[in-house]
């Protein structure tokens, strides 16, 4: 990887310039944003951008310790859309004998822990145990997943029953002091995540193993603990997402969760993890993230370039970002 | 007294391949004890049989005298029998700090006690009085550091017995020294050492006991008091090798080879000059760190470098190994395993790397590849399970004779050689001597970078003393003593002399 | 057994709502008529993409010699080539919704008509706002479905006074339009109505709407007939006044009416347009299937 | 990076049984396929399943160089759609004064040719000079040929004009001696690759630069220039992909070669190529695309399996593949 030709270039956390890169980029959007529309600081937008990004955003923060330890997880997205199913398939269920409720809302929320649990496990378990590559045990999933949410949902779309929305509805949309509940549990799940990365063996032991298993493994971290443990709280990571997004349209579908694994592994690097692990940090992702869905919210809030076009501008966008960084980099 | 570790009837097997027959080895407490042999011997595979990496085909491992079986390294660790690696064991993008740590962090309730951990790393290193931060990313840091590091992360592990698979490869003399000072102290608290080293001076300084491997078996013990030098490398290798360093034959050729002028490597070397002649074999000698390598890898092309260089009174400009390969310059890279070899392919693929257009006519011919894997086997006797293994599972010195063998087969007019013995036994220290020579003789031009003060004295025929990227000074004939290249390097009064 | 005969039913895959319901009703139909009609078999595979259909449609002459294909085409260009070429070999074909890029390929054309679902749109819009304003429309997924829609609404609307204001894709998919449709409350200050020109994104219209707590937002206009919504309608819900049809079952007419061209004597080959309705308060209770996922 | 801990598990081409692995899986499949339906093995079916498996397979072969190199593309598929899109443009252009015949034909292959070497030369240009991780430059290009073929298309389907159609058509339906010009390509250019990647340097210096670039570079090999070609390679082959392909449908439209690049990786991956890099072997790869079209030809052999399903069974049968080979490999 050009990352490591001997020169002594190389982000060194929190010192070198490189950790400008992506700062700079988002600080460049929000200046554009602004620019470009009056109400794009005002507290309705931030709140909706901040908000929309908690899904991926919480995802992220997990696939940040997944890339670091060396891994990679395509699957999460679909993995959502299927928690997705089985909680309002579960709700639904349940619904006649517990009746409308907190208490049913907590046996959903259960559920998706669970059962993200289950499936980060799973990952975890063909990855480590059978050794096979990553991108192809969750590639496999991936497929897995989306096709168990279609099936289950007759290729239609799973919806929770009404009276149970209303129940459920607030944990999307109400909150805190005027801080939504996405916006806080992002918040928390990133800072959590920081710390973990930064202060607890844990986030250590992921480096180290990204880096060189085999010196890990001589150093008596138990290399295989460390990647399925970053594989499951991943998982759990999902199943929080999928609470989160459940209450805003109280539905999932096959078109759940589409592509999210792409905008998660995104963030990441653009956050300046490396892809092929040995260093991360969760900031530099919750970065990435809110540069990905400001330049969607910025393409809605301006006319003139063709909706086609989206795509490209994303693309080219996603690349600066990086450039900048990697710049940044070369002086560092 | 019980022994602290004792190996009884060891044999070890790689596929079909025994590299280790009924060796028997009993290291007491407060004792340190020298494994020697030739590469390929044995001796890294004992001691990794010794700390829990490797399991023995046959024999028995006792701790205190009760047999065990050692579950892996953790097990062996738990039990404080700690291996320093011949190669580094450090993962690259970490600190230094979190090297040392790793897998045995300090918490402070959930959290690492990171304070107290870089304070104890900070301690380490002052013993070993390396100089490196320990916020400093273990990529960044010079062989000579990691070795360091390597020390500090084993001392940090309470050893009770410390197994040391050739420390002092990649240090100077002086580093050498700190380092057998921290053995005399762990020998003074009763710690079982065991170390092996090719450099038999220091065997016979530091070490009470010494075994002798050959092939896989233990072909002489007892005292170290009881072998002199010759003693060692004759049992050694089978042959007297007290003639080290060959007769200088053959004049130094009339004509300039290599002319540079002013170089500079950003960050580790300022205005470098010297030339270079025909058939003559140039020393650089300088404390670690002090750039000589740098200085080279600028010179070709492997860092962004200024400053004008003359091939065969020729300007040219050399911006990548490959231009320079093609002006006949070539550089052997002091760091065998992640800048010299592919560990994880065969010898074949290895030693036709650099020139494969030499093998290829359209497509490559194999038949002429396994040929001249053949002949570098034979001329710098590499010791190989046999031809189809991954180079990784060579012993180390095998891998440094096929790295030789590797750049040699470019044929350069000028090399370069980093550190050329750099884990080689003493036999094979002077056939490669000779063959340094034999170069010479052939009118070819080598530089000789060595942390070895003797090596370069023994083979030069002048010497480049360099101190914090610069030169700082020449000495040649009846100058080219220790002590002078020694004030010159640390500059004790030396006055900055001019670079022929 | 030998005097049993095919059918091959080719469809997109179920990727957003309007697929799904198409899908459903493609299964529920086969499912029913393997009863009646012992002596028909029938093959069901779903596409992600124009070049898996073709594949689909290839291996089932290939491996199932299939007697009829009913085929729904992911897009009209690409499956024109390998639908004649079947239709060539003498097997009947019929062709649901999109229309192939040739005529007289098919042997029966179940037509839907997306100009028409645009235009009755359109006029409904025209007669809600009699006195013209603004609108926002989000559109699906880009496809030429999609712009023939747009380009019956667009049609329609001409010269009413009203504004189509701002337009983004919102895929048919129920999240992408409630990302799209709080950004549009962000921009605009003042919008009378949204053609959501689809009822999952009518959802997600509504969520977003329902959240931003603005009442300058006369109703939504959705499209294709999802059950919820038609429910919405039948109660009155000022929000949801109206639904145009653009119903996914009309794969399953178009399966029944093969299976029946290939038993019987019966005439059923031609065209059989299924147009696109609307549906009001009045209307809805006979376009509510309760049992339908979609 | 596991591949350089010194183990003697590493797949030597040839001797170890784990080479067996993708070969058995397809037997196994082939074995399936003959019970579950006679026609499966019928001339007409074998046609169809390799000339189909051309597009993916061509685009595999390249990839497998890049893979093995350390490098990775995400961009081929909406590349190939995009590069499709410019290829009717162009004969649809040139047609009221070419004519339709074949010299409108090359001029459009021309196009194909050039438009790919171009798009592989940007990725690799992007990813050795600028220095940015492979994995977000393709994921960004993807963004950016997919909008603008959307863009070209105006939304719907480019499509090549009929008369046209009937001229280009025979460069996938017709063959030589009975064999379609598609699989005749596909054997070209996999016979080649295997050569080029066992006989000739490049394939060494791939493989060396994806071992360990640092070795590479100290023994005077051109990282960056190998690399590059990688991508140039691919870009290239991707274009003959895509002139295969038009003539198939005579169109393209945003919907083109969705997905192309998972299935593409898949396949190399399957075939036995390390993604870290290092290794690779293009036999395998072949191997592996033929899996994978193998997979949904017998999905559609058999009724039972509700089609929303099909994706699971894809994704089990994916791991299990590799599986087979990690077994193997673990003896060897
Ligand atoms: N994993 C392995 N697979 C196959 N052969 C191996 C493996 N490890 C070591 N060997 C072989 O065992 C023999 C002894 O190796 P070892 O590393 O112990 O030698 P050594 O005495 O340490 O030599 P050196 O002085 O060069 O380090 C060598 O021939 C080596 O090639
Ligand atoms: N103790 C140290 N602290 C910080 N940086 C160091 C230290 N030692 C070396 N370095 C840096 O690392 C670089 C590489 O060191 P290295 O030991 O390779 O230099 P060298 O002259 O080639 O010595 P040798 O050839 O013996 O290794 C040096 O040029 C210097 O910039
Ligand atoms: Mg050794
Ligand atoms: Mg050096």
């Amino acid at each position: 990887m050009t990352a490591t030709t001997g020169t002594t270039r190389r982000p060194r956390p929190g010192i070198d310039l490189h950790v400008l890169g992506p700062i700079l980029a988002l600080l460049v959007l929000v200046i554009v944003g602004a620019s470009l529309n009056s109400n794009f600081l005002s507290a309705a937008n931030i709140t909706n951008v901040l908000s929309r990004s908690a899904f991926i955003g919480i995802i992220a923060v997990g696939m940040t310790f997944v890339i670091t330890s060396g891994g990679l997880d395509l699957s999460v997205g679909s993995m959502a859309a299927f928690i997705a199913g089985l909680m309002i398939l579960v709700m639904n269920g349940l619904l006649p004998t517990m009746g409308p409720g907190w208490p049913l809302v907590f046996v959903g929320m259960l559920t998706a822990i669970v059962a993200g649990t289950a499936a980060g496990f799973v990952n975890g378990f063909l990855i480590t145990s059978m050794r096979i590559e990553a991108f192809i045990v969750t590639l496999g999933t991936m497929g897995i997943y989306r096709s168990l949410v279609t099936w289950l949902a007759d290729g239609g779309t799973l919806s929770l029953d009404f009276g149970m929305r209303a129940v459920i509805r607030p944990i999307y949309f109400e909150g805190l002091l005027g801080i939504s509940w996405p916006i806080l549990v992002f918040a928390l799940v990133a800072i959590v995540g920081e710390i973990v990365m930064r202060r607890a063996a844990f986030g250590r032991h992921a480096a180290a193993v990204g880096s060189n298993d085999q010196v890990a493994r001589y150093s008596s971290v138990n290399v295989n603990r460390v990647r399925m443990l970053t594989y499951v709280f991943l998982g759990i990571l999902v199943g929080v997402a999928t609470i989160m997004y459940v209450p805003r349209l109280g539905s999932a579908s096959s078109s759940t969760g589409v592509l999210w694994e792409l905008e998660a592994i995104a963030a990441v690097i653009i956050g300046g993890t490396m892809l092929k692990g040995g260093f991360g940090r969760v900031w530099g992702t919750v970065i990435g993230v809110l540069i990905l869905s400001l330049i969607d919210n910025i393409l809605n809030l301006t006319d003139g370039v063709s909706p086609y076009l989206n795509g490209a501008i994303q693309g080219v966008i996603i690349v600066l970002a990086v450039i900048l960084q990697r710049e940044r980099k070369a002086e560092g | 007294m019980t022994a602290a570790l004792s190996l009884a009837g060891i044999c070890r097997s790689f596929g079909p391949v025994q590299v280790l027959g009924d060796v028997d080895i009993a290291l007491a407490p407060g004792r340190v004890h020298a494994l020697i042999g030739e590469n390929g011997a044995g001796k890294s595979t004992t001691m990794k049989i010794m700390s829990g990496y490797l399991a023995p085909t046959r024999g028995t491992v006792s701790l205190n005298g009760e047999p065990v079986i050692f579950a892996g390294s953790q097990d062996a660790e738990g039990r404080g029998v700690v291996l320093i690696h011949q190669e580094f064991n450090l993962a690259d993008q970490l600190t230094v700090e979190q090297n040392i740590f790793l897998g045995h962090e300090k918490r402070r309730g959930p959290f690492l006690d990171k304070a107290a951990m870089q304070a104890e790393s900070r301690a380490l290193l002052e013993r070993l009085n390396c100089r490196v931060s320990p916020r400093a990313t273990v990529r960044d840091i010079s062989n000579a550091d990691k070795q360091m590091v390597e020390i500090a992360k084993a001392l940090s592990r309470e050893a009770r017995v410390l197994i040391m698979d050739e420390p002092t490869a990649v240090l100077t003399e002086r580093e050498a020294e700190v380092l057998f000072e921290q053995v005399e102290r762990l020998k003074a608290e009763g710690v079982a050492v065991l170390f092996t080293s090719h450099k038999l001076d220091e065997v016979a300084r530091i070490s009470d006991d010494l075994t002798i491997l050959r092939d896989g078996r233990v072909v002489s013990q007892g005292l170290t008091a009881g072998f002199d030098q010759d003693g060692m490398a004759e049992a050694m290798v089978g042959r007297d090798v007290s003639s080290l360093y060959p007769e200088r034959r053959g004049a130094i050729g009339p004509g300039t080879a290599l002319e540079v002028r002013g170089l500079t490597v950003p960050g580790h070397a300022t205005d470098v000059s010297f030339s270079l002649r025909k058939g003559e074999i140039l020393g650089l000698s300088g404390l670690i760190g002090s750039g000589r390598t740098e200085t080279m890898e600028g010179l070709v092309g492997l860092r962004s470098a200024t400053g004008e260089v003359r091939i065969g009174g020729k300007p040219v400009s050399l911006k990548s190994p490959k231009q320079a390969q093609a002006a006949g310059l070539c550089y052997l890279t002091e760091d065998r395993k992640s800048r010299g070899l592919l560990l994880d392919k065969g010898m074949r693929e290895n030693l036709t790397l650099q020139c494969l257009p030499q093998f290829t006519d359209w497509l490559i011919d194999t038949a002429a590849e396994e040929a001249a894997l053949t002949k570098a086997i034979a001329e710098f006797d590499i010791r190989a399970p046999s031809r189809g293994v991954a180079v990784g599972n060579l012993s180390g010195g095998n891998q440094q004779k096929l790295l030789i063998a590797k750049v040699m087969l470019a044929d350069p007019d000028t090399v370069i050689i980093d550190e050329p013995t750099r884990g080689i036994d003493i036999g094979t220290k002077q056939q490669i001597y000779e063959f340094i020579h034999a170069l010479a003789r052939a009118g070819k031009s080598i530089i000789v970078i060595s942390s070895e003060m003797q090596e370069v004295i023994g083979l030069a025929d002048r010497i480049l003393v360099m101190r914090t990227g610069r030169i700082a000074g020449e000495v040649s004939g009846v100058e080219m003593t220790e002590d002078r290249i020694v004030r010159l390097a640390m500059g004790l009064g030396a006055r900055r002399e001019e670079a022929a | 057994a030998q005097d049993t005969r095919v059918i091959g039913v080719s469809i997109p895959a179920a990727t957003h709502g309007w697929a799904g319901g198409m899908n459903f009703h493609a299964q529920e139909a086969i499912d029913r008529l393997e009863e009646v009609y012992p002596e028909l078999d029938f093959v069901l595979a779903t596409a992600s993409d124009p070049g898996k259909q073709v594949n689909d449609i290839e291996d089932m002459v290939a491996t199932r010699d299939i007697a009829a294909l009913v085929v729904l085409p992911f897009e009209s260009e690409p499956l024109t080539g390998p639908v004649k070429a079947v239709a060539d070999s003498g097997t009947w074909v019929t062709v649901v919704d999109r229309g192939l890029a040739q005529e007289g390929i098919e042997d029966l054309y179940v037509a839907g008509d997306n100009t028409g679902f645009g235009r009755v749109s359109g006029e409904y819009m025209v007669s809600a706002l009699p006195e013209g304003g603004k609108i926002v429309a989000l559109r699906g997924i880009p496809t030429t479905i999609d712009n023939e829609r747009v380009a019956g609404f667009e049609a329609a609307i001409e010269g009413s006074g009203i504004e189509i204001i701002d337009m983004e894709h919102g895929n048919w998919n129920r999240d992408d339009s409630f990302t799209v449709m709080q950004d549009f409350l962000s921009k605009h200050g003042e919008i009378d109505a949204v053609w959501a020109s689809d009822d999952d994104m009518a959802i997600g219209v509504l969520a977003a709407l329902e959240q931003s707590g603005r009442d300058d937002v006369q109703f939504v206009l959705g499209g294709a007939g999802m059950k919820e919504m038609i429910g919405r309608v039948r109660d009155g819900d000022t929000m949801i006044p109206a639904d145009v049809t653009y119903p996914p079952a009309m794969i399953a007419t178009a399966i029944e009416l093969t299976a029946i061209g290939l038993t019987s004597t019966a005439p059923v080959s031609g065209t059989f347009t299924i147009g696109s309705v609307l549906i009001t308060q009045e209307n809805a209770e006979e376009y509510y299937y309760p049992d339908s996922p979609f």
